[in-house]
Order: C-alpha cells, then sequence, then structure tokens
C-alpha cells in the first residue's frame, strides 16, 4: 500500500510533528538538494508532470494553477488550512501530526514560485493544530530553514500563520484572503483570479495543505513517480475523512481507483450494528449524495463527477437506514445557510428559506407544495439543478446548500412525502 | 473634452450592437437600448456583483453562461441575451429572494413611488409571495445620524452605502454587520454616521432603507414638481434637482453632472433647502422710522424714499456711495448691481466680495484656469488651499478621487490636517503669515520638500489654490498660482466660497473691473470692500447699498464693518433676511432667492450654469433686478432689466468672456452641463508679489489661523432646522507644546485676543497644527478680527 | 481604553507581522478578546487605532466571525458539534445533556458566568463523533453522559487551564485519528489564539 | 266620434292616476340607496381606536379630480396615531371638486377611506365644502362628525351606511372573502355583509391562500 503523507505520523505516534523526528526521517533533505541544485522552473516542471490536484475540494490541478502567476512581484503563498466543511478532518491530522513535511512543502513551492512570504491560514477552532504548526514554523526558523538566507541559498522566506475565527467561507481562497487582508470573509468576484491579484492584489497562490504537503515527496521522487500512483485523473494518494455510520471511522490516505464499496465495507469496516447502508456523501457537505446503486462505481474524481457529484474536499459521510433523510439534509442546508457570507442575494436569503421549509417540513407541518418548492428555490440558486452547478451567486457555497435538495428529491422522495403526510418522520 | 470612444461589435438579444469598448456590460448594452435591472450596480462606483439582479446570459465557449452583467467587461464579438428564459427566471428568482424579508411598508415609505425595488417588481418580479415564514424584524427606524434614519428591514444589502462611505468619502462610519441572513447596515455603537455626504448614501440607496429626517414623510414623490438647477451653496456648482411640493421646497437631489459634482452633493447643499421657506424670510420691505425702528413699510414708499436718499448723496459728487455684495445671487443679479452702482449712482465704489478671498482680477483674469475635471487626468495635484472638505466639500471628493481611484499624487499645504491628508502623498505644515518662505522652499526643493517638488515636475499638474485661512494674504495665493503655472501642464483653480463670487467678479462687481473679464480702464478705480468700510469710517462714503451681505457678520473685522454702517449716512440692504447688517440698514428691501428666480452662475472653473424658477417666493419679495430697475428709474434712469431674461441677453451681447452664453445654450443638450467662459488669451501677468507678515514666534505671541467650517452660524445655515443644529461650538485649537509653553490644561478656558477684540473659549488639543498658532473656526460665534498676532491667556 | 505594556508591546508585534497593518485585524481582535474576556466596544477602537480603520470597519470584521464573542461568555464556553457527522452519531443529544446539566441553552450564558453552551457547526472530529469543545480545547467521542460528567467536572474543580488531552483522557471515547503525546498546553478562555503557552502567530 | 271618446281622451291619465306614484316627498321621504350608492367619505378606526390612515397619500395621487389632500407625519412614539411609522396628519377633501368615483376607496391599502350612503352636504360657503380630517375622521366610539346638524335635510344615520361593494373591490379585498370579515366594519357601524353574488372566480383564477 502506497502512502505518501501518513507514513511518518504512523511509525513514530510519540513525535512525528517535532523538527527533531522529521529530520531523522529524511525531512528537509529534499529542500536542501532542491536549494542546492535546482532551478524554480525545475520544481514546477516536476509539480505539472506529476499531475498533482488540488485537495482542497476543486480538483484543479496544481501545477497549471501555478502556471497563471502572473509576473509582477511580490507575490505571495498562501496555504488553506481552513479545513470547516462538514465531514472533513484530515488536515487537522496532517497540521497536528506533520507540520514540518507541510512546512518543507511551502519552501519547496515559494522557491519554486518566487514567493518570500507565505501565510498558513488556519482555522480558528483547531488551537492544537495551529500551535503544532506555529512550533513547527518556529523551530524550522531555528533551524535556518525559514528567513533570510535559508541553508546558505540566499533564498528569503517568510512564513505567518493565520488563524481564522469561525467562518467556512474564508475556505474559499478569494474569502480567505480578504480574511488575511482583514476584511469580511466575503468571496471576491473572478477573474481576477488570486493568480493574477490575489493578497493586496499581487499574485497569490492558495493551495491546500493537502496539496502542499505532497510536494516534498514530489520534489524528492520526481513528478513522474507521483504520476504513475493511481488512475488517470486520480494520481497519487489521497486523504479520505471516513465518518458516521461506519465501525471504523477515521482519516485513510489511499489510492484512487477502488470501489465504494472496497472503501465503506474494507476500510470503514461496514455499517454500524451491520444495518443497510441508505446514502453517503461522497465528498463533503456541498456534494450530492451517492446511494446504494453507486457502490460499484470507481472511487475517482472523474468517475464521482460523471454519476453527478464529487470528491471534493475528500470526506465521506455514510447514512445508515435510521437515519432520517430530511434531518441530515437540514442539517446540512442549516450549516451553508449559517455560514453564508451574505453576499449574493440568492445564497442569502435562499439558504435560510431552504433552512425555514425543510424545517417546517421535519416538524410535521409540511405541505403537498414545499417539495416542489424546495426545488425551485434551488433551480433560483443553482439554475437548471445541473451538474457540474451553475450559480447565480458568486461563489460555489450558495449551490452546495442544493445538493442536499437535490439528492433527497432524486433518491427520497417517498420519504419526504411521508413527513407530509404522516405529520413527521415515518422514522419516528 | 469628448473624447471618441473606440467601439465595439456585440450581439445584443440576437440583434447587432456598436458598443464603446471597455465598459461593462450592463453600460454596454443600455447603450445599445436595453435596461438591465440592478440594485448595487451604481455607475460611480466599482462594481461588486452582490445583488444579483443583473444575472443575464454570454455565449462563452462553453455554452450559456449565466453572469452579472455589472462585473463582466465588454469584448468585441460577445453574445449576450437579456431576455431569454433562464434570464428572466433567474432575475424573477433574485427578486422573490430580495422580498422575501422586504416589509410592505410601500404606502409609508419615503420610498414608494420612486423606489428601484417597487419598478422592478412591477417589471419582472413575481405576482406572490411563497414564503409562509415570518418575515425578519429589527427595530425600525433607528437614527443614525442627526439627519439619516436606518431602517434594516427595508434594506436590500446592495452596499451602495457602505462602499459609498468607503470609496467615495473616505469616511466609513457605516459597515455590514454580521454574516449571512444576520447581515445588517450599522454604524459603530454611540457612533453616528456624522459624515459631510451621508445624505449621498439617502440619495442612491434603491429601496427606503435609508431616509433623511429633513425629507420625511413631507411628501410623496408623484406630488413633488422639480426644477434642475446649481447648488446655491458654495462655488463649486453641483448640479442639482430642486424638488417642491405646495409652493415648499423639500428636497434638493444630485443631479449627475460628469464634469463638476458626479452626482454627489455634500450634506450642506443638500439639506440647505430649508432657509428659503423659513418664517424668518422677509416678506415686506422695512423703513426706519423716526423712532429709529424697522417698520413694515410699502413698496413704493420704500423705493421712493431710496431713490430719493440715494439721489441725493450721489448728486454730491462720484464714489460718494458704494455697493457691496452681489456674490451669493445670479450672474444677472450681479450684471444689474454693477450697472445700478456704476451708471445710476456713478460710483466705482463696489466689491462682491468682504476681503476674505482672492483679488477678483485674479479670479477674471487667470489664465491657463483649469476645469474640475482636469483631475481626472492629473499626475499630481497641489491643494494650496482652504480644508476643501470644509468649504467646497464636493470638490474634496474629486480630489480624493483623483488620489485614491486614479492614481493622482497629492500634496497638501496647510496650517493643520485637513480631509485630505489621509489621502495624501505629501501633507506640507506652515505657519500661516508664513507661507513665502515655505513657497520658497518648495520652488526649490529643499530639504524634506526635495520628493514633493519631484512629484510637482510630473505633470500634468492641477494646482488648488486659495487662502487656507482668512488671516492669509491673499497675495501668496497669487504668488503660488504664479509658480504652480510654470509646472509641467499645469492648470490652475483658484478657489474661494462663495457660490458666485467667481460670476460677481465676471460681472465686474470689482473697482478694477468691468463686466466680461475686462480689466476697467486705468483711472476709475474706486474703493473695495475694505476701501468703503474705512472710508465710510472716514466719512469719505456716505451712502451704502448691500446686496445679499452682510458685512457686519461676515467681515474679517467686524468690529470696524459695524462702526462703518454706524457712520454710514444712509445704507440700503437687499436681501433675504434681516441679517445684521440689515438690521442697522435704514430701508429693507426683500428680495427673491435661489428657487424664485432664473438666471445664471459660474462656479470657480468659470462654468456658467443656469438655474431655475419653481417657486413664487413670499408674496412680499421681489426680484432684485426689479427693485434696482425701479430704483433707478425714480432717479430718472434706467439699467435696462426689463427682465432676468433681457439682462442675460445684454451680458451675451456685451460681455466678453459671455459672448454666446446665452439661457437657450445652457438650457439643452450639453449646454446642461454648463459652458466654461473662456479665460483671456495669452498669459496675464500676476498681479502682486507677496510678502511674509507672519510675527516672530516670541513670547507669549501666536498667530492665528482663522478657517471656515462646513456647518457655522452664517445665516443661510441657521434659518434651517436640521442644518442649524450640527453648527459647531467655537473653540480654541491649542497645539498641545503651545498649551504646556502657557500652562494651559487640556479643556481649559482661555482668552484670547487679536486685532478684532477678544473672546473666551474652550480648548481643544489639535497635534495636527502647527505649533506657535491657534486656530478659530470661521463664524461659529467668536470673532476676534483677522489679524494674524494674537496673544492667548489662560482664564482659568 | 488602555492596554498595558505587553499587550501593547505584542500588539505592534502582530501589527509588524503582516505587509500591511490592516491584516492584523483578526489577531488584534483575539487579543482585545483576552484583554476582557470578550469582545468590547473599546477592544474594538483600539484594534481600529491600530490598523487604520474605522470603529464600523472593524465592528464589521468582528461580527463577520462566530469566535469573536462581543457579548460576554462564560469561564467555559462548551461547543457542542451538531453538524452531520456528529448529528449521525448523536450530538443533538449530547447538546441536550450539556444544556440540562448545565442549565444553560443552547446560545446563552448562564447567570452565574460559569458556562456558555452553543451548538457548533463541524468542529473537524467527525472520526471521533459525536466531539465537543470546551474553550475550543477538544474532546471527541461524547457521550450524553460523559457531556453530564464533563459539565460537573468543570463546575466542581473550575480549572483555570483547560488542557483538551486531560479532558479527552477523562471524558472521551473513540479519537478521529491517533492524537499522539500528550500536550502540555490548553486555554485559558474562550480565545483559541492567545493561550498561556505559545500561541499562534506569535513569535516569528 | 263616440260619446265616450272624450273620456277615452283621458285613458292615459286615468291608467297613470293609479299607477303607484315613482316621486317621493323629499325630503319627508327618503329612498333606500343602492348598496353600492357613493356618498360623502369617511375616515375609520381600528375597533381599538386607532386610525386606520397611514397618510401615505395613494388616494391623493389617484384622485382625477385632484381634490384631496394629505399630508403624512411620524407617528408619535408615546401616543401613536394609527398603526406603523406614519399617519395621515393633514386630511382634507374638497366636496365642490369630488366626482365620488371611488377611486381614492380603491387606492386606500388600509380601508382607512371609505364611503357613506350620506349625500346631503349643501353648503352656503365655499370653504365650507373642504372636508377637513375633523369632519371625516369618526370619533372612537364609531359616530361620524357632520358640518351641519341631523334635520330634515340631513339624515346622518346615512353616515352609517357604509358601501358593502368594497370589500371585493378594494386593492386588498378579493371576492373570495365574501362574507369573511376580513377585516374590522367600516364606518363603526357598517355591519352589512358585502353584496351576495360577487364572488365567482373569474376564469382561471385559482382559490388560494
Amino acid at each position: 500500500m502506497t502512502q505518501i503523507l501518513t507514513t511518518r505520523m504512523e511509525a513514530h505516534p510519540s513525535d512525528s510533528h517535532t523538527l527533531g523526528r522529521y529530520e531523522d526521517t529524511g525531512g528537509y533533505a529534499v529542500l536542501r538538494t532542491a536549494l542546492a541544485g535546482m532551478q524554480p522552473d525545475a520544481i514546477v516542471a516536476e509539480v505539472k508532470a506529476s499531475n498533482l490536484r488540488g485537495r482542497g475540494g476543486a480538483n484543479f490541478p496544481c501545477g497549471v494553477k501555478w502556471g497563471f502567476l502572473a509576473p509582477s512581484r511580490p507575490r505571495y503563498l498562501v496555504i488553506n488550512g481552513d479545513e470547516s466543511e462538514p465531514g472533513t478532518f484530515k488536515d487537522r491530522q496532517l497540521l497536528e501530526r506533520d507540520p514540518h513535511q507541510l512546512i518543507e512543502g511551502i519552501i519547496l513551492s515559494a522557491y519554486a514560485l518566487g514567493v518570500h512570504h507565505a501565510f498558513i491560514y488556519i482555522r480558528g477552532e483547531y488551537p492544537r493544530p495551529a500551535r503544532r504548526v506555529q512550533r513547527a514554523v518556529e523551530e524550522a526558523y531555528g533551524a535556518g530553514y525559514l528567513g533570510r538566507d535559508i541553508l546558505g541559498s540566499g533564498f528569503d522566506l517568510e512564513v505567518t500563520v493565520h488563524l481564522g475565527a469561525g467562518a467556512y467561507i474564508c475556505g474559499e481562497e478569494t474569502a480567505l484572503l480578504n480574511s488575511l487582508e482583514g476584511r469580511r470573509g466575503e468571496p471576491r468576484i473572478k477573474p481576477p483570479f488570486p493568480a493574477v491579484e490575489g493578497l493586496y492584489a499581487k499574485p497569490t497562490i492558495v493551495n491546500n495543505v493537502e496539496t502542499i504537503s505532497n510536494i516534498p515527496w514530489i520534489v524528492g521522487n520526481g513528478g513522474a513517480a507521483y504520476d504513475a500512483i493511481g488512475p488517470e485523473g486520480s494520481r497519487g494518494t489521497r486523504m479520505f475523512s471516513l465518518s458516521g455510520h461506519v465501525n471504523q471511522p477515521g482519516n485513510y490516505e489511499v489510492v484512487m481507483g477502488m470501489t465504494w464499496r472496497d472503501f465503506i465495507y474494507g476500510y470503514g469496516g461496514g455499517i454500524r450494528h451491520g444495518n443497510a447502508l441508505k446514502a453517503w456523501i461522497p465528498g463533503g457537505a456541498s456534494a450530492p449524495w451517492f446511494v446504494e446503486e453507486h457502490l460499484d462505481t470507481p472511487l475517482t474524481i472523474d468517475d464521482v463527477a460523471k454519476n453527478r457529484s464529487m470528491l471534493g474536499s475528500g470526506a465521506v459521510v455514510v447514512m445508515d437506514e435510521t437515519t432520517c433523510m430530511v434531518k441530515a439534509a437540514l442539517r446540512v442546508v442549516r450549516f451553508f445557510a449559517h455560514e453564508s457570507c451574505g453576499q449574493c442575494t440568492p445564497c442569502r436569503e435562499g439558504a435560510t428559506w431552504l433552512q425555514q421549509v425543510l424545517t417546517r417540513i421535519e416538524a410535521g407541518a409540511g405541505r403537498d407544495i414545499d417539495l416542489d418548492l424546495l426545488l425551485d428555490i434551488s433551480d433560483n440558486i443553482s439554475p437548471g439543478l445541473a451538474w457540474p452547478p451553475a450559480m447565480t451567486t458568486i461563489c460555489p457555497l450558495g449551490p452546495s446548500a442544493v445538493s442536499p435538495i437535490t439528492s433527497i428529491a432524486t433518491y427520497f422522495k417517498d420519504e419526504v412525502a411521508a413527513h407530509v403526510h404522516g405529520g413527521g418522520c415515518p422514522l419516528g | 473634452m469628448a473624447e471618441q470612444p473606440t467601439l465595439v461589435t456585440i450581439t445584443v438579444d440576437g440583434k447587432p450592437a456598436q458598443v464603446p469598448a471597455g465598459t461593462l456590460l450592463i453600460e454596454a448594452v443600455k447603450a445599445a437600448g436595453v435596461h438591465i435591472p440592478h440594485f448595487c450596480y451604481h455607475p460611480r462606483m466599482k462594481p461588486v456583483g452582490m445583488c444579483r439582479m443583473c444575472l443575464i446570459e454570454v455565449e462563452g465557449p462553453r455554452g450559456m453562461l449565466l453572469t452579472t452583467s455589472c462585473t463582466t467587461p465588454v469584448a468585441d464579438g460577445m453574445a449576450v441575451h437579456t431576455e431569454s428564459d433562464t434570464v428572466k427566471k433567474a432575475q424573477e428568482g433574485v427578486l422573490e429572494f430580495l422580498l422575501l424579508n422586504h416589509p410592505l411598508d410601500c404606502p409609508v415609505c419615503d420610498r414608494g413611488g420612486e423606489c428601484p425595488l417597487q419598478d422592478q417588481t412591477m417589471a419582472c418580479g413575481p405576482g406572490e409571495s411563497r414564503m409562509v415564514e415570518e418575515k425578519r424584524h429589527y427595530p425600525k427606524p433607528i437614527p443614525i445620524s442627526d439627519l439619516v434614519l436606518l431602517d434594516r428591514e427595508r434594506c436590500i444589502l446592495c452596499a451602495r452605502c457602505t462602499r459609498f462611505s468607503d470609496e467615495i468619502s473616505g469616511d466609513p462610519l457605516i459597515e455590514f454587520k454580521g454574516r449571512g441572513n444576520a447581515v445588517e447596515v450599522n454604524t459603530f455603537p454611540d457612533e453616528p454616521f456624522a459624515s459631510y455626504f451621508s445624505g449621498n448614501t439617502v440619495q442612491i440607496c434603491p429601496v427606503g432603507a435609508l431616509t433623511a429626517t429633513p425629507y420625511r414623510f413631507r411628501a410623496r414623490p408623484w406630488d413633488l414638481e422639480a426644477v434642475e438647477s446649481t447648488c446655491p451653496h458654495c462655488s463649486v456648482g453641483c448640479r442639482i434637482s430642486v424638488q417642491s411640493s405646495r409652493n415648499q421646497v423639500l428636497r434638493f437631489m444630485g443631479v449627475d453632472n460628469g464634469p463638476t459634482n458626479q452626482g454627489w452633493l455634500c450634506d450642506k447643499g443638500r439639506f440647505g433647502f430649508e432657509y428659503l421657506g423659513s418664517p424668518q424670510r422677509l416678506a415686506a420691505p422695512l423703513i426706519r422710522n423716526a423712532d429709529g425702528v424697522l417698520q413694515e413699510a410699502a413698496w413704493s414708499d420704500a423705493l421712493d424714499l431710496v431713490a430719493e436718499r440715494l439721489g441725493a448723496l450721489a448728486a454730491g459728487g462720484p464714489d460718494v456711495v458704494a455697493g457691496l455684495g452681489g456674490a451669493r445671487g445670479t450672474n444677472e443679479e450681479a450684471f444689474a448691481f454693477g450697472k445700478f452702482l456704476r451708471e445710476t449712482l456713478g460710483t466705482n465704489n463696489l466689491d462682491a466680495q468682504l476681503g476674505d478671498g482672492l483679488d477678483a482680477r485674479l479670479l477674471a483674469g487667470i489664465t491657463a484656469r483649469g476645469t474640475i475635471d482636469d483631475l481626472e487626468r492629473a499626475r499630481t495635484v497641489l491643494v494650496w488651499a482652504p480644508d476643501l472638505k470644509e468649504e467646497l466639500p464636493v470638490l474634496y471628493l474629486r480630489v480624493r478621487r483623483a488620489a485614491t481611484e486614479l492614481g493622482a499624487r497629492l500634496i497638501v499645504v496647510h496650517p493643520r490636517e485637513t480631509g485630505l491628508d489621509p489621502v495624501a502623498a505629501h501633507t506640507i505644515r506652515y505657519r500661516p503669515g508664513a507661507g513665502t518662505e515655505l513657497l520658497r522652499r518648495l520652488a526649490d526643493g529643499s530639504g524634506d520638500l526635495a520628493e514633493a517638488r519631484r512629484a510637482l515636475g510630473e505633470g500634468p499638474v492641477v494646482a488648488i489654490v486659495g487662502r487656507p485661512g482668512a488671516g492669509d494674504d491673499p497675495r501668496l495665493a497669487e504668488a503660488v498660482l504664479a509658480f504652480a503655472a510654470g509646472l509641467p501642464g499645469a492648470t490652475l483653480l483658484p478657489v474661494t466660497r462663495r457660490s458666485n463670487v467667481y460670476g460677481a467678479a465676471d460681472m465686474g462687481l470689482d473697482p478694477g473691473l468691468l463686466p466680461g473679464r475686462v480689466a476697467a480702464p486705468a483711472g476709475t478705480g474706486g474703493r473695495d470692500a475694505a476701501g468703503i468700510i474705512e472710508g465710510l469710517i472716514a466719512g469719505e462714503v456716505a451712502g451704502l447699498v448691500l446686496l445679499g451681505a452682510d458685512p457686519v457678520a461676515d467681515y474679517l473685522e467686524p468690529a470696524r464693518a459695524a462702526a462703518a454702517l454706524e457712520a454710514a449716512s444712509f445704507t440700503v440692504a437687499i436681501g433675504l433676511f434681516l441679517d445684521e447688517s440689515a438690521a442697522m440698514a435704514d430701508v429693507v428691501l426683500p428680495a427673491l432667492g435661489f428657487a424664485e428666480v432664473e438666471g445664471t452662475v459660474t462656479n470657480l472653473e468659470g462654468r456658467v450654469q443656469k438655474v431655475n424658477r419653481l417657486l413664487p417666493g413670499p408674496a412680499g419679495a421681489r426680484p432684485t433686478h426689479e427693485i434696482l430697475e425701479d430704483i433707478a428709474r425714480r432717479m430718472g434712469g434706467s439699467i435696462g432689466a426689463a427682465s432676468a431674461e433681457a439682462l442675460a441677453a445684454e451680458m451675451a451681447a456685451t460681455a466678453p468672456a459671455y459672448a454666446g452664453i446665452t439661457w437657450e445654450a445652457l438650457s439643452w443638450g450639453e449646454g446642461r452641463r454648463g459652458i466654461v467662459a473662456p479665460g483671456p488669451a495669452g498669459s496675464q501677468p500676476l498681479v502682486h508679489a507677496p510678502e511674509d507678515h507672519a510675527p516672530p514666534p516670541v513670547g507669549r505671541n501666536l498667530v492665528l489661523h482663522l478657517a471656515r467650517v462646513l456647518y457655522d452660524q452664517g445665516t443661510l445655515t441657521q434659518a434651517g432646522p436640521s442644518l442649524a443644529k450640527l453648527a459647531r461650538p467655537a473653540a480654541a485649537h491649542v497645539h498641545p507644546e503651545d498649551a504646556t509653553r502657557f500652562g494651559i490644561p487640556a479643556g481649559a478656558t482661555v482668552r484670547v485676543t487679536g486685532s478684532g477684540g477678544s473672546v473666551e473659549l474652550p480648548t481643544v488639543f489639535d497635534p495636527s497644527l502647527v505649533a506657535g498658532t491657534v486656530y478659530l473656526p470661521l463664524h461659529c460665534g467668536a470673532s476676534i478680527g483677522a489679524g494674524l498676532e494674537i496673544t492667548m491667556e489662560a482664564v482659568s | 481604553m488602555t492596554w498595558d505594556r505587553r499587550t501593547e508591546d505584542r500588539a505592534a508585534a502582530i501589527v509588524g507581522r503582516y505587509p500591511e497593518k490592516r491584516s492584523a485585524v483578526m489577531p488584534l481582535l483575539y487579543l482585545a478578546m483576552a484583554e476582557d474576556g470578550y469582545l468590547s466596544e473599546d477592544g474594538m477602537r483600539r484594534v481600529a487605532q491600530l490598523t487604520g480603520l474605522s470603529n464600523a470597519q472593524v465592528q464589521g470584521v468582528a461580527s463577520f466571525y462566530t469566535m469573536y464573542k462581543r457579548d460576554g461568555v462564560g469561564e467555559y464556553l462548551v461547543s457542542v458539534c451538531t453538524s452531520i457527522s456528529c448529528m449521525l452519531l448523536g450530538g443533538d443529544d449530547v447538546l441536550d445533556a450539556v444544556a440540562a446539566e448545565t442549565g444553560v441553552a443552547d446560545g446563552e450564558t448562564g447567570e452565574d458566568g460559569l458556562f456558555s453552551v452553543e451548538h457548533g457547526e463541524c468542529i473537524g472530529a467527525c472520526g471521533g463523533a459525536p466531539a465537543l469543545q470546551v474553550n475550543y480545547e477538544l474532546i471527541e467521542g461524547v457521550t450524553p453522559d460523559h457531556g453530564r460528567a464533563l459539565c460537573r467536572w468543570l463546575a466542581e474543580n473550575r480549572p483555570a487551564v483547560v488542557r483538551g488531552d486531560d479532558l479527552q483522557e477523562r471524558f472521551g471515547g473513540r479519537r478521529s485519528f491517533d492524537w499522539g503525546p500528550v500536550e502540555a498546553g490548553g486555554a485559558t478562555g474562550a480565545v483559541p489564539a492567545f493561550g498561556p503557552l505559545g500561541t499562534a502567530g506569535e513569535g516569528s | 266620434m263616440g260619446l265616450f271618446a272624450p273620456i277615452a281622451g283621458f285613458g292615459v291619465t286615468l291608467k297613470q292616476m293609479f299607477r303607484k306614484r315613482v316621486t317621493i316627498t323629499y325630503p319627508k321621504h327618503k329612498r333606500v340607496k343602492p348598496q353600492r350608492f357613493h356618498g360623502r367619505h369617511v375616515l375609520n378606526r381600528y375597533p381599538d381606536g386607532m386610525e386606520k390612515c397611514i397618510g401615505c397619500e395613494l388616494c391623493a395621487g389617484i384622485c382625477p379630480a385632484r381634490c384631496i389632500y394629505v399630508r403624512g407625519k411620524d407617528n408619535p412614539a408615546d401616543a401613536p396615531v394609527s398603526p406603523g411609522e406614519r399617519y395621515g396628519f393633514i386630511y382634507e377633501i374638497n366636496m365642490l371638486r369630488c366626482i365620488f368615483c371611488a377611486m381614492c376607496v380603491e387606492a386606500c391599502p388600509t380601508e382607512a377611506i371609505t364611503m357613506t350612503h350620506l349625500f346631503e352636504m349643501s353648503v352656503s360657503n365655499r370653504a365650507d365644502a373642504i372636508y377637513t380630517r375633523g369632519e371625516l375622521l369618526m370619533s372612537p366610539e364609531g359616530e361620524v362628525p357632520h358640518p351641519q346638524p341631523a334635520s330634515k335635510l340631513i339624515d346622518l344615520d346615512e353616515l352609517r351606511q357604509a358601501d358593502g361593494w368594497m370589500r371585493a373591490t378594494a386593492s386588498s379585498g378579493r371576492a373570495a372573502y365574501e362574507g369573511v370579515r376580513g377585516w374590522t366594519p367600516t364606518a363603526g357601524a357598517g355591519h352589512r355583509p358585502p353584496e351576495r353574488g360577487q364572488s365567482e372566480h373569474p376564469e382561471g383564477e385559482e382559490e388560494s391562500d
């Protein structure tokens, strides 16, 4: 079984986060080699060759994104550690258990991109990971991996750890940049993309923690080696956060390509109490749900997309037969309504309205027309209810709130009707 | 001026259209004749694409893309659909979302009847609400300043107001608060939205979330009558819509005149309409009776008396009488006043200013006079002038825009912090009275001024020059203008505050000028304001005609002015109010004012604009030109003022710079934006050489910085209840170092003694003030004259 | 509003860490919150001065984020996750149990100022669901009984420093992943960034 | 020419003599007005005494004769005159100009203004024909003031006869609500049910909430 990101933390559970252990296990060796002998372009080339796709949710090829970086300077690198999507906790593990791997990735990426100031944006509810990363950054400064003239290469890099304060929307890259600039975390209109006008209107690359944590391995082993792992379009390993009604929840670093059945019943150890599977969310709260018929779909970015959903942030939430689908949908919609930044009318008003209607249905006060109403509200947020979603909003948070609605409307229409006619949940 | 934009071809709903390149789709499509509904988009602000109302479909490589037309720039060959089913559905959806929480306040909402949300709901909204849940509720309305009320239930969160106060006016006192469905616009607790520009947010609010107290519930939009006119409050000449109901002016709205105000107004302009309907307006002539009391009289008696007394005085020889004023009315009134004084009374003692502005010959005669719009192209802007935010607020907005949006380098020279300092690249302080030395150093680029000097070497340069304080020597401004004229690509904007002081100068209300920017022939010189006042005191001048001027309050040495009026053997005051000077006059004649007469005015660029008539005015008041004509006729002459229009025609025919600027030309097409009267050709040498006259900073000596503030004790401000309460009490602003030197604790009362008297005032510490200086706001109820040299001592 | 010398120095260091001082708003708000126990108006005013923003703008930022508590919070802020994964495994019951034990309803602060209770949106502990945080110190695998016991223990022992590892040991269950070594650090209030030991963003 | 020819000539006259007369002896007798009769206006109150008029001026805006003058004002917070922010501070109708078209009634969003059956309002002075708020607004007891006292010529009881059609046609009224008391009765005493038979739904209009 190939592991890239989690080897060290599994082998050294007690001190994988320390500089000593990191260096012992070959850490910063790649950095030394790269700073001594590699041109920045060569690193970019390796990343491009690796076909590494962003792990934050959009799965955009990392090398391509780097290629968009505008030539003007200064430029910034921002690490998105604002992991807040329900079901996702992989970055927390990477931050907490192997921060130096991330820092080495940052230094390599910054060197490759000509960046001299990088920011690590960690969500506010993660004080422990933030403390660990901060300590690791201090260790790295102390050891000469950060600061002026890193390892005598003449390359300078400052890293600032920035703590969020409880706003999921700041995981959206432009909202994150606004937040980092000290503004309200409202997404910006794109274009211009951050690679052209990002932090302080300067060219900026925003990458996910997991994405950048892969960089030391890719630079060390070559992009081709990474590209050799896993099926086409889903290269490399990937951290999946498995939670919900499975026997063995947790983070799993896997090579993609297996079926969902293998993943849920293999890694997850099957459904609790031997219950039947009812549905699962394949890629974080914003992804449309899968049901039994998708169990034999291969777990790759493209196969999931073909089935009108997404791997997103790699969070798999499994629901068994005892789960009320209306309640589950409401809980997800409530999240998005709560986390809407409030800029765009359809998301601000629509998500709350969806929540209100669902609340009514769940409480047994639904009307026959309510499901159609829900779908029409959804249609006004995400016209056509197509996949990938069209949107009437600036960022995809609006359409995210629609996913649970279309999911229950597609697969659990009868259950919704039973709520309406039975005056509440038929499951009791 | 009108650069032809390059055109690109796009397809709008299947029809090809030629639209200007580089514009946003929403504007491009408008140019093609298609209106797209929108709320958050405002052509004078950066687009944010928040309301999502302006969604349209654009054909792209990956099929039709629904996108906001306010954020998408137009590109050649673009095909857009504004009326497809998808677009209609999306727009209807957005409107439904907006209306979910919008209260059904339309019948009581000030916006009802002129509300974009109402209009667009009628045009493309759903018929009925599908929401059965409770709407969002907030206490309503809450006052967020003395002038503005906020109703958060009505707010659709388009951020126009917050963006205006952040981007345009630079005082972000209102902001979004909260997140998601709980977002609201609000101020910081206990920190009101006390912006000089708050009224603009009321005007641009697309719903009735922000309403203005002076207009609240006074009328409904459909019973308003309106004319376009020019704001009467300062010399920027903002274009306004004057709106009235039942013969009462109820509000001024900004009209987007690109070259001047771009749609914005200051709150003094916007809410400064109340004086017109003030019960204190003069409504009948007053004659001082045998007991020395002013008593109402018939017009014929009053005019007879004036003609008789003035005639008797004028018969005594030339220049025995004098005229002051004319800087607040129309050009036609100023022209008539000049003719009346020069031809009927045979005097050259006339001045529109009261010694507090710039030399009228400079105003009328300056070459390379710029326009406000030059700021759009300026590389460097030099402001050596009064605090524009206090005196010419909309010019402040334009300069601020140049500095923040257009990348101009701004250099501000002033004795203390001005509103522009936060956006200035260089701020230079100097002691009042020591400006010549500073100018020399700036011209040399010596020492710490090197950077600023280098910036001034990069043109085009716009120089905005005036007297920063009333005590500053007007000759310094001339010297600064002379220096600035030599800068690369320089255009010059001399500034002074009274609304039509430029027009008055152009109409020859100065001993050295004849109408149309013509220098008076040598040897015809009369007295200027200071000369008139001293002449009255000395008994060399006996009669005085005041036209909308109040020297007793406004002359920089009020005591001298009072003495002059005391000494005059006959004074007639023509005006709107019984101000301090009128109260000392022998005859007071009520005149019609703004919105009651038609005419033209000239702003600080020399831009001539029309003012229009909407109201009859008080029954007993008459137009100024008629009053003057009637007096002239009684004296056996005429000034040919059969009507204001006849005067205008005479001006257009005889005053060189005003040739062809007729009412007709100003009323239609491009002329409605005003016509800039052409300046003199060639270069006119500036008149005076300045010299420093600051007393040396020794012992307990200080210099005085006396400057205007927006809301003061002026007659027009005080006659309107909304603005009157905003007037600031006077205070002595002292540098903390000086306070220490004089042993003055914070908040202590001091006695300040100057050339014209002595007052006791509370102190305010002002570290931005140049040391050795005391700043007093002008016209705030405490006057010590304008002499630079003053003394200060602690009282308690 | 005056901060002591140490706090002012810290504030200056924070401002110095960013290319533009406006960026320091968020960490400074945490600092202001740590000063007063909640985000006071005076605190926001001071942050505005330090960053060159208007007070209203600082309020606009502060009110956007849920972790800046502009009303007073109790000594222990208990945030029970009720997002989808925790909900599936009984997060609502834990919240009910916590509310019942402390007598403080969701979103409220008790009269004695000991507890504030809130439901949280996903706190990244889905593998150990249901989970809760006390002053943002995480405890995973919490049953309703554990939740009650936890609150009782807090009320009885009133620890000055809330240590996540310690609470996890006493009241936690299944974890999302192996947490590694026990941490000495903990939270001294409802402000995550400025614990007594190294703080996120400090130093460097 | 027959004997009865002269009498036959009176045939029509005689026939009429025995018919019921159309003419009534007004003002001794008064005709019952049709339910939709447009008489003089009243301004109504809610049962709790609050005025219904909010001073919105929609009546003045719609009035084709331009005979209504309304001005609103802020409701005093401690003693509100009407619900909400604004109340009708000035309310005047020039009855000489009024054409009794009832557009004001239709425009009114709160059913504040309605018409009664009283049409007797002769005046001897044009100024008296301007009905002010004092003459239009009914008292909290449901009485409506009138410039003239009750007399042979003026039957003030007709002030109580409020229009029945209004419910069906006013902006917030719908025929579907016939017989359903959706708001307080007009003119305090206008207890008459709306006219029957108004509520046949137009084609395609569906019953909704």
